[in-house]
């Protein structure tokens, strides 16, 4: 075991594995990560903790990550290239090791004028860091848990161990380089992959197959990233908005379909698209388990974790295992 | 047309130091408009009359009757 | 028609100089750069057509408005004229 | 080339106000060609801020004054004692410039920067500069095929896209290409792509700004200055 965390024993095991995301609140209140931490427990393996997602000023993601621990979920920490440089990433991920946390996810993290949008004001003025990227994070993390050494080549006493993640956006352009993009990322020693958001499965099969072919579906735990679709607007704006996503049109029909069904009734739109949305979330996460070489997935009801609950039970993946520690 | 390129960034140039980029304008006519002439004269000099003393020619008066009183 | 006139009247206005009084001893200055081979010649014309303009309109002649500098407009307000125009 | 451009009139202004005699100082090389800082724009610069001037009734002399370059000490020396009959300096000249002029003039006037120095950039077309260069003091563009991914990439990355290419375009703005989509497309046509499959170490930021103020001593050239010195300061005295 590199780490020993309950998500590492999970994919070890030969099950296929779930994840969760839990966003920290901007607030100082832990009550809101506490609520989260409660309504996920038991229905994933792991929780990802953002890291300041769309360069927003949040409970941190090592702070709401321990918080999270201590309710009795397990956290995945993420960290993101863009406040950081080696340093404070470096001691955040010794702090971190300290508190006791095993799994970090690596991201390079939204640009700082993503905070400046909608009602929002952000900081789009401020100054990004990006010393390192997210291949060279992944590589410093192995290099301290594999090497017990810091990147500048100092001894650690102690070494963090770390079960090392790293993200993937397989539509993405240039698509044709997406496969070396995930090569590399795995070169430098991520442990586990999760992908962006998937509505496109046929596109993201053949994305898969590129990467089978690299042989890298051997040597990392490839989870699928599922985003459950909450009504048609959000469909929509996924696909026209969001970079690396494209949503087949069937299922915005489907979304559709379900809001004219309501009616004029404004409440029942509402419910019956969230019901669609869980449906066409647990098709989305039967299909992917069954692409070779997924390992399990990374369903992310964002704002809506109660909807986690329903969609593992409906895709046969509960109860989650429990695995003794070693 | 070059000056007419330049005029409109002077324009732009007199608006920052407080001048009205009205009292800057292009005309095109050739040799032998010379009634179009006359009239645009009188069509400019209506609007600038319009406008008033330049501001630049305020403050000089200003500063000169300053210097007056001042003596 | 009245508002009309009001209107136009509001219009001319300036917004981005400071309100002022007209004071009764001022006369409009225009200056105009005119091309030698149009605009001026044009002057010339009007001239010997023995039309009557404003006489507040002083010209200085150039080979062709693609001499005129922004500069030498800058200067002319510089030295207080009213109005500028470039005639080619 | 070093690319600038003028800082808002009213922020200029507050700088020069409270002085009595103003120099606007430009400089004829790199901020005049991007029509910011040469001496055509000292002089319209120092006719507005006459005019702004007389409007506040403040009685300020501004004069206008340009150079070839303002980072070599040979050209300022004609203007050097023109310079010491004003209380200050404003300088058009990139911040180079207004470093070097302030280190020469010791404290004695003081000199205010004109305009933003923004980047290092080429000209495409006239009147459009870009950035294309981050002077970062350790060049990689051998394996990226000529596109600067530490300038051109809003993340610096060093090891492919991150995820919010859309379109071939950057995550910050629908104008701006990605420089990884760019990237891998020149290394295609090149036929060089698998130079991008290996990871790219952290890198030595300290050959950027990060290491402290660079510089670059040429020794040969130096010691050639200095014989020729000593050789001029030997035939004078041999008079």
């Amino acid at each position: 075991m590199k780490s020993g965390s309950n998500l590492e024993r999970v994919i070890a095991s030969g099950k296929m594995a779930v994840t969760a995301e839990l966003g920290p609140p901007m607030s100082a209140d832990p009550h809101e990560v506490i609520h989260k931490a409660g309504q996920l427990k038991g229905f994933c393996d792991a929780a990802n903790i953002t890291d300041c997602q769309t360069a927003v000023v949040r409970i941190s993601s090592i702070a709401a990550a321990f918080i999270a621990q201590r309710e009795g979920l397990e956290p995945v920490m993420q960290m993101t290239c863009r406040d950081r440089n080696r340093i404070a990433m470096q001691a955040d991920l010794l702090g971190a090791a300290a508190l006791g946390l095993k799994n970090c996810l690596c991201i390079a993290g939204d640009h700082q004028k993503f905070g400046a949008s909608g009602k929002l004001k952000g900081h789009p003025g401020a100054k990004n860091v990006y010393d390192v990227d997210t291949c060279q994070l992944v590589g410093i993390m192995k290099k301290m848990r594999d090497e017990g050494l810091q990147q500048g080549g100092d001894k650690l006493e102690v070494a963090p161990k770390f079960f090392i993640g790293a993200s993937w956006t397989p539509m993405g352009d240039p698509m044709d380089f997406r496969p070396y993009n995930l090569k590399k990322k795995v070169d430098a020693g991520a442990d586990f992959i999760q992908t962006q958001g998937i509505y496109d499965m046929e596109l993201f099969k053949s994305q898969m197959e590129k990467a089978r072919n690299l042989g890298l579906h051997e040597r990392t735990a490839i989870l699928a990233g599922i985003i459950v679709p909450k009504s048609a607007m959000m469909l929509k704006y996924m696909d026209s908005s969001v970079a690396g996503v494209t949503v087949p049109k069937e299922l915005i029909d489907r979304m559709n379909k379900a809001k004219a069904a309501a009616g004029d009734d404004k409440k029942k739109m509402r419910e019956l698209q969230e019901q669609e949305g869980i449906k066409i979330a647990v098709e989305l996460v039967q299909q992917a388990l069954e692409i070779p070489g997924i390992k399990g997935v990374h369903i992310q009801a964002i704002e809506w974790e109660s909807a986690m609950e329903p969609i593992v039970k409906a895709a046969g993946l509960y109860p989650r295992p429990v695995l003794p520690a070693e | 047309m070059f000056a007419a390129r330049r005029i409109e960034y002077v324009k732009t140039l007199l608006k920052k130091v407080g001048i009205d980029p009205a009292r800057l304008e292009m005309y095109n006519l050739s040799a032998a408009m010379g009634p179009r002439w006359a009239e645009m004269c009188d069509e400019f000099v209506d609007r600038i009359r319009n406008l008033g003393p330049s501001p630049i020619w305020l403050a000089s008066r200003k500063q000169s009757e300053k210097g007056v009183t001042e003596q | 028609m009245a508002d009309v006139a009001e209107a136009a009247e509001q219009i001319l206005v300036s917004t981005v100089e400071a309100p002022h009084d007209t004071p009764a001893d001022w006369t409009p200055n225009v200056l105009a750069f005119a091309c030698h081979y149009c605009a001026f010649a044009a002057a010339d014309l009007a001239g010997v057509m023995r039309l009557s303009y404003s006489p507040s309109v002083k010209i200085i002649r150039l080979p062709c408005t693609g001499k005129l500098d922004h500069i030498h407009i800058l200067s002319a307000f510089e030295k207080g004229v009213d109005g500028v125009f470039a005639a080619g | 080339m070093i690319v600038g451009k003028q800082k808002p009139f009213d922020e200029i202004w507050d700088m020069v106000k409270g002085f009595k005699k103003v120099l606007v100082y430009g400089c004829n090389t790199c901020v005049a060609i991007c029509h910011a800082g040469g001496s055509k724009e000292a002089e319209l610069l120092a006719s507005m801020l006459r005019m702004r001037a007389k409007q506040e009734g403040l009685d300020l002399l501004i004069d206008s004054a340009g150079i070839e370059r303002h980072c070599e000490p040979e050209f300022f020396e004609p203007l050097d004692e023109k310079v010491k009959t004003y209380d200050l300096i404003l300088s058009t000249a990139c911040g180079v410039g207004v470093n070097f002029l302030a280190d020469r003039l010791a404290g004695a006037i003081p000199v205010y920067p004109g305009i933003n120095t923004s980047f290092y950039g080429a000209v495409p077309e006239a009147g459009f500069f870009v950035e294309l260069c981050g002077g970062c003091g350790n060049c990689i563009l051998h394996l990226t095929g000529g596109i600067c991914p530490i300038v051109r990439c809003s993340k610096s990355l060093m090891n492919g896209p991150c995820g919010g290419t859309d379109k071939g375009k950057c995550e910050v703005s629908s104008e701006t290409d990605c420089a990884w989509f760019l990237i891998v497309e020149r290394m295609k046509k090149l036929g060089t792509l698998e130079k991008l499959f290996e990871v790219q170490p952290p890198r030595d930021w300290s050959t950027a700004t990060h290491g402290g103020p660079r510089r670059i001593s040429l020794e040969h050239i130096r010691a050639y200055e200095a014989e020729e010195e000593k050789k001029a300061t030997l035939t004078g005295e041999g008079k």
